[in-house]
């Protein structure tokens, strides 16, 4: 982990915004504008920041750093390549559950900071999809990293390369792997707290300005680094017979990422009671079967 | 420099606010919010220990587990409580409860 | 880390604790006390990276944020007033309560001081998560198999307390509001 | 395939499915309807902007970061201020921003005493504070120009109420915007009654083919803002590739409300294109996604039929259709369903428009062939004319010798207030889908 990491994570974190937004355009079936798409954002920048009358403005503008924090964070625990697999630590594939973790709080910060009865109720949805939604996430990243006796994230990826990846080993844990992390992501069909009929707007519906740019940033960095991570953790990362290893994860990624939005439009957006039956009736002792199902897998398999 | 004195000041100060919280609020919620910090306070000591005095003591690590489950027991419980009192009395305010204080 | 880095990260985070610790109950709005509240455990768990025990930092991240978001619902839920906009005072024998606080930390702070630990100054290789494992499975499995059993009563405990009519489901009888 | 570029978020006034019957649809211009005013980056407003939408159309503009792309174009006649002076007062106005939903955190605010909260337990046994609510004339997934004041328990719906605010034109004169071609063939058929005249046979047909083509229209725009309200992409991109040849053709038949003359032919190839398109549409919402959000929510009360679809969809096969010979030479039978639940209603829509297609090809066909039908005029009815319109029967009588008919819908307060009825008790996303379910109109249909 060299002292350019941080630098690297900022930097591609910038680039794979842009390339997320393309992403999105295309996957709607439009024409993608990077340079029109960065110089509307830039343009974006030079409205003025909204101030809504509230009681909590402190929370209301904490909102969209807490966000970008959080996603940075998440992305920076993403192992990309040999040469650069973000920011090392022993514990990273519980790191990456607890910087998702803190995107609750932004999002609750933003709902109840906007005021409007709807942006207050989109965040107590998220609260109450995410308090469903996060221990699966956390679970499953134990379960995948039983087989290696690891929870580095780039232990995980080489021991995929050299046995099977660990979708082919544990499916069950990528079926509920995906499902929670697109809910962390404010991805639809998922997006209950931010959706765009219903609550007009949702938790991020009164910010202009730079406070709407950092947020459409954040949550671009948030989807490259959910698919970065499942890519890495499920995918086998870099590793692949012809191309370069920083190919091949970029080539998985981008196919997760296409995949996660390609979903999002086929579906219409579930209800809250249904998804919060999904996941205290089926995400939360799947996760917890994934785990005893991972402890059998690396005995009968790995060891 | 770092050293052991100075984490058990940080925890000793956050005992402390944390005990204000305890007796100074009024609010059942408010209540179990001080326990929170004092059960961070008592944390943060082992975690000292951990670091400066005791390295290779895993129990004490262990411990520190033992007091996160703890941490969120004891505010599940109180939780509990608190929609209970307010479903039967219509109020979280800890004055009101003093029905047993004869 | 480096020294340098471990008291970078460790001053600054220690002090902002104990500062959004305070004023978890100085403010008057309900949603940013658990929010101070949740921001100040946040950095205690950075506290603990900085002392170089990841794991315990880790997960003292983790759960923090999920617990402290609930802390914010139900303080939203059954405060009178969770927008904070009487701006009231919800303390009670403000003086007593804080001189009693200061006294008990002043005490543990001048204990702390003194007395000489045994510091030993080795390196910082906190038992890593590999030695956490083994001693949660191995020597200390029983009280771990107690926590999990305490978190399971708890669980059915605490949902039989808030249920309506109570442990025994009896439904209150006419008049009396349960 | 040519892809398209990404069309720009803006402030439709008063929404997307107006301006789709009354010409031009804002996809065309490159405009999709904005959530809300901080994501606009458009404006599509008529010229004459009806004075209920003044007043919230200046708050939204205030809410709007940067100077929008402002399309004007000729809307219905009503009486109301210009936009260009609308435009000037919230550029000056621009500094204190009033929001038209009264929404800074109305938490505690109701005036009772703080301590204990008194008021009758909720579902649970706690009792909390309502928040009321008013879901705008402008910017909401309602219709634009409807309110809807509605009284939440946490996110649960407690009470409802809609009122129209937008008002149609001059009582005896008066047509209403959002079915321009149904009031307008009925007036003339009424007139026709009391003259005791004759229409040609082609002229009764491409009436036939007229009111057919406005229902499908009305019926695939509403799928689409349902597509909306439903966050599901797939719905609205089908929904709207349905619509293009059909406009295309109502441009070359000449049967739009603003005829700009007839095409040759043209049409017949769109109109093919958009019934497969209208099969492959049904096919989609047949499907179990739509039962996820729609089967057995919103369900109408027992007893409670409102005319048009709705009704239909809740089993009451009323459509003035029936008992008309020239529909019956076509093979016409009403469209219906028996649940009466947002998925019933969304269906019976569905199918409508793709039975209302046919029809159409069917009925313009025998207009160029100029096949005869002795029998009097199409929809005569033994009170005057009847015409089932895209939300209901319109019923116009004439007394005779010259003066105005007297065109009224009858049955759009009970549909209002059926659609109050169903969305109350529910869940927040459950009540507005309801709410949106009914197709209501925003504007205050006279009778």
């Amino acid at each position: 982990m060299s002292d350019l990491t941080p630098v690297a994570i900022l930097a591609l974190a910038a680039v794979g915004a842009v390339a997320v937004a393309c992403l999105e355009t295309l996957v709607a079936g439009l024409r993608p504008a990077p340079i029109g798409a960065t110089r509307q954002a830039l343009a974006g920048l030079r409205e003025p920041i909204s101030h809504p009358r509230t009681y909590d403005s402190w929370l209301f503008h904490l909102a969209p750093g807490l966000l970008l924090v959080a996603a940075l964070s998440a992305l920076a625990m993403v192992p990309w390549a040999p040469g650069f697999r973000g920011i090392e630590l022993e514990t990273g594939a519980i790191l990456f559950p607890a910087a998702l973790a803190y995107v609750t709080p932004a999002v609750f910060m933003a709902g109840w900071g906007g005021g409007s009865p709807l942006a207050v109720i989109g965040g107590f949805r998220f609260i109450a999809l995410m308090l469903g939604y996060a221990m699966p996430i956390a679970m499953v990243a134990t379960a995948v990293a039983a087989p290696v006796g690891s929870l580095r994230p780039a232990a995980i990826v080489d021991l995929q390369g050299t046995t099977v990846p660990m979708a082919l080993a544990q499916p069950y844990s990528l079926a509920l792997w995906v499902p929670a992390v697109m809910a962390v992501a404010l991805l639809p069909p998922f997006d209950v707290a931010t959706a765009r009929g219903e609550l007009g707007g949702g938790a991020f519906e009164r910010y202009t300005g730079l406070e709407a740019a950092l947020i459409a940033l954040a949550r671009r960095v948030l989807l490259l680094a959910v698919a970065g991570m499942t890519a890495a953790l499920f995918l086998s990362g870099w590793h692949g017979p012809w191309l370069p290893d920083w190919l091949w994860m970029a080539v998985k990624t981008a196919a997760v990422a296409t995949l996660m939005l390609y979903a999002g439009r086929r579906m219409p957006r579930l209800e809250i009671e249904r998804l919060l039956t999904l996941a205290w009736k089926v995400a939360v002792p799947g996760a917890i079967a994934a785990i005893v199902l991972a402890g059998g897998t690396t005995l009968l398999f790995y060891v | 420099m770092i050293s052991l004195p100075v984490v058990l000041v940080f925890a000793a100060v956050l005992f402390g606010i944390g005990l204000y919280g305890v007796l100074g609020q009024t609010n059942a919620v408010m209540v179990i919010m001080g326990v929170e910090l004092m059960l961070g306070a008592a944390m943060l000591n082992v975690v000292g220990f951990l670091r400066f005095a005791a390295q290779d003591s895993t129990s004490g690590a262990f411990f520190v587990l033992i007091l996160l489950t703890l941490m969120a027991l004891e505010a599940a419980i109180g939780f509990g409580l608190v929609i209970s009192t307010f479903r039967n009395r219509r109020t979280a305010e800890v004055d009101d409860l003093t029905d047993l204080s004869g | 880390m480096s020294d340098l880095t471990t008291a970078l990260v460790f001053w600054p985070a220690g002090v902002l604790m104990l500062v959004t610790a305070l004023y978890v109950f100085i403010t008057s709005s309900m949603a940013r006390a658990g929010l101070l509240l949740l921001a100040a455990l946040a950095l205690e768990g950075l506290l603990f990276l900085a002392l170089a025990s990841e794991f315990l930092g880790v997960l003292m991240l983790l759960m923090m944020s999920a617990e402290m978001v609930i802390m914010v619902f139900f303080m939203v839920m059954f405060m009178p007033d969770p927008g904070g906009l009487m701006g009231m005072d919800m303390v009670h024998d403000k003086r007593r309560s804080a001189g009693a606080a200061v006294v008990v930390g002043l005490l543990l702070a001048v204990v702390a001081v003194l007395t000489d630990w045994p510091a030993q100054v080795l390196p910082p290789d906190a038992p890593d998560v590999r030695a956490i494992g083994f001693e949660v499975m191995g020597r200390s499995m029983f009280s771990f198999l107690f926590a999990g059993m305490a978190i399971l009563f708890t669980m059915v405990g605490g949902i039989m307390v808030a249920k309506q009519g109570g442990r025994y489901g009896v439904q209150a009888p006419a008049g009396e509001v349960r | 395939m040519v892809l398209s570029t990404r069309p720009r978020a803006a402030l439709i006034v008063p929404d997307e499915l107006s301006w789709t019957v009354w010409g031009t649809d804002p996809a065309e211009r490159g405009l999709t309807p904005a959530s809300a005013p901080e994501y606009a980056r458009g404006l599509l407003v008529p010229e004459v902007v009806p004075a209920a939408l003044a007043g919230p159309l200046v708050a939204a503009l205030a809410r709007v970061p940067q100077r929008p792309l402002v399309i004007a174009d000729s809307g219905p006649n009503v009486t109301g201020s210009h936009v260009a002076e609308l435009l000037g007062r919230s550029a000056q106005g621009s500094g204190d921003h009033h929001d038209s939903q009264h929404d800074h955190g109305d938490h505690g605010e109701h005036g009772h005493d703080m301590m204990a909260i008194v008021g009758d337990p909720s579902a649970d046994g706690l009792v909390m504070e309502p928040v009321e609510l008013e879901l705008g004339p402008l910017s909401s997934s309602l219709p634009g120009g409807l309110i809807a004041s509605l009284r939440l328990d946490g996110d649960l719906v407690v009470s409802c109420e809609l009122r129209s605010t937008l008002v149609t034109g001059n009582g005896r004169g008066a047509v209403d915007p959002l079915a321009p071609v149904a009031w307008a063939v009925a007036a003339t058929v009424a007139t026709e009654l009391a003259d005791g005249t004759h229409p040609a046979p082609a002229t009764a047909w491409r009436r036939i083919a007229a009111v057919e083509l406005e229902r499908a229209v009305s019926h695939l725009a509403w799928l689409r803002s349902v597509g909306r309200l439903l966050g599901w992409d797939q719905l609205v991109a089908c929904a709207q590739r349905t619509l293009q040849p059909l406009l295309e053709a109502r441009r070359d038949a000449g049967l739009a409300a603003t005829p700009r003359g007839p095409g040759a032919g043209a049409d017949a190839r769109d109109l093919a294109v958009a019934a497969k398109r209208a099969g492959k549409l049904t096919g989609l919402l047949e499907g179990s996604r739509l039962a996820a959000r729609a089967r057995g929510r919103g369900r109408l009360a027992s007893g409670t039929a409102p005319a048009g679809p709705n009704g239909r969809a809740a089993g009451a096969l009323r459509d003035a259709r029936d008992d008309d010979p020239f529909y019956r030479a076509l093979g016409f039978e009403p469209v219906g369903g028996h649940e009466g639940d947002v998925e019933a209603r969304v269906l019976v829509r569905a199918r409508e428009a793709v039975a209302s297609v046919a029809l159409v090809t069917d009925a313009l066909a025998r207009a160029a062939a100029g096949r005869g039908w002795s029998e009097g005029p199409g929809f005569a009815s033994p009170a005057g004319a009847a015409v089932e319109g895209p939300r209901g029967p319109v019923l116009a009588s004439s007394p005779g010798a010259g003066a105005a008919p007297l065109v009224v819908a009858p049955g759009a307060a009970a549909t209002a207030a059926a659609a109050a009825a169903a969305a109350t008790d529910q869940e927040w996303s459950v009540a507005l889908l309801t709410l949106v379910s009914f197709d209501l109109s925003g504007w205050q249909v006279p009778g």
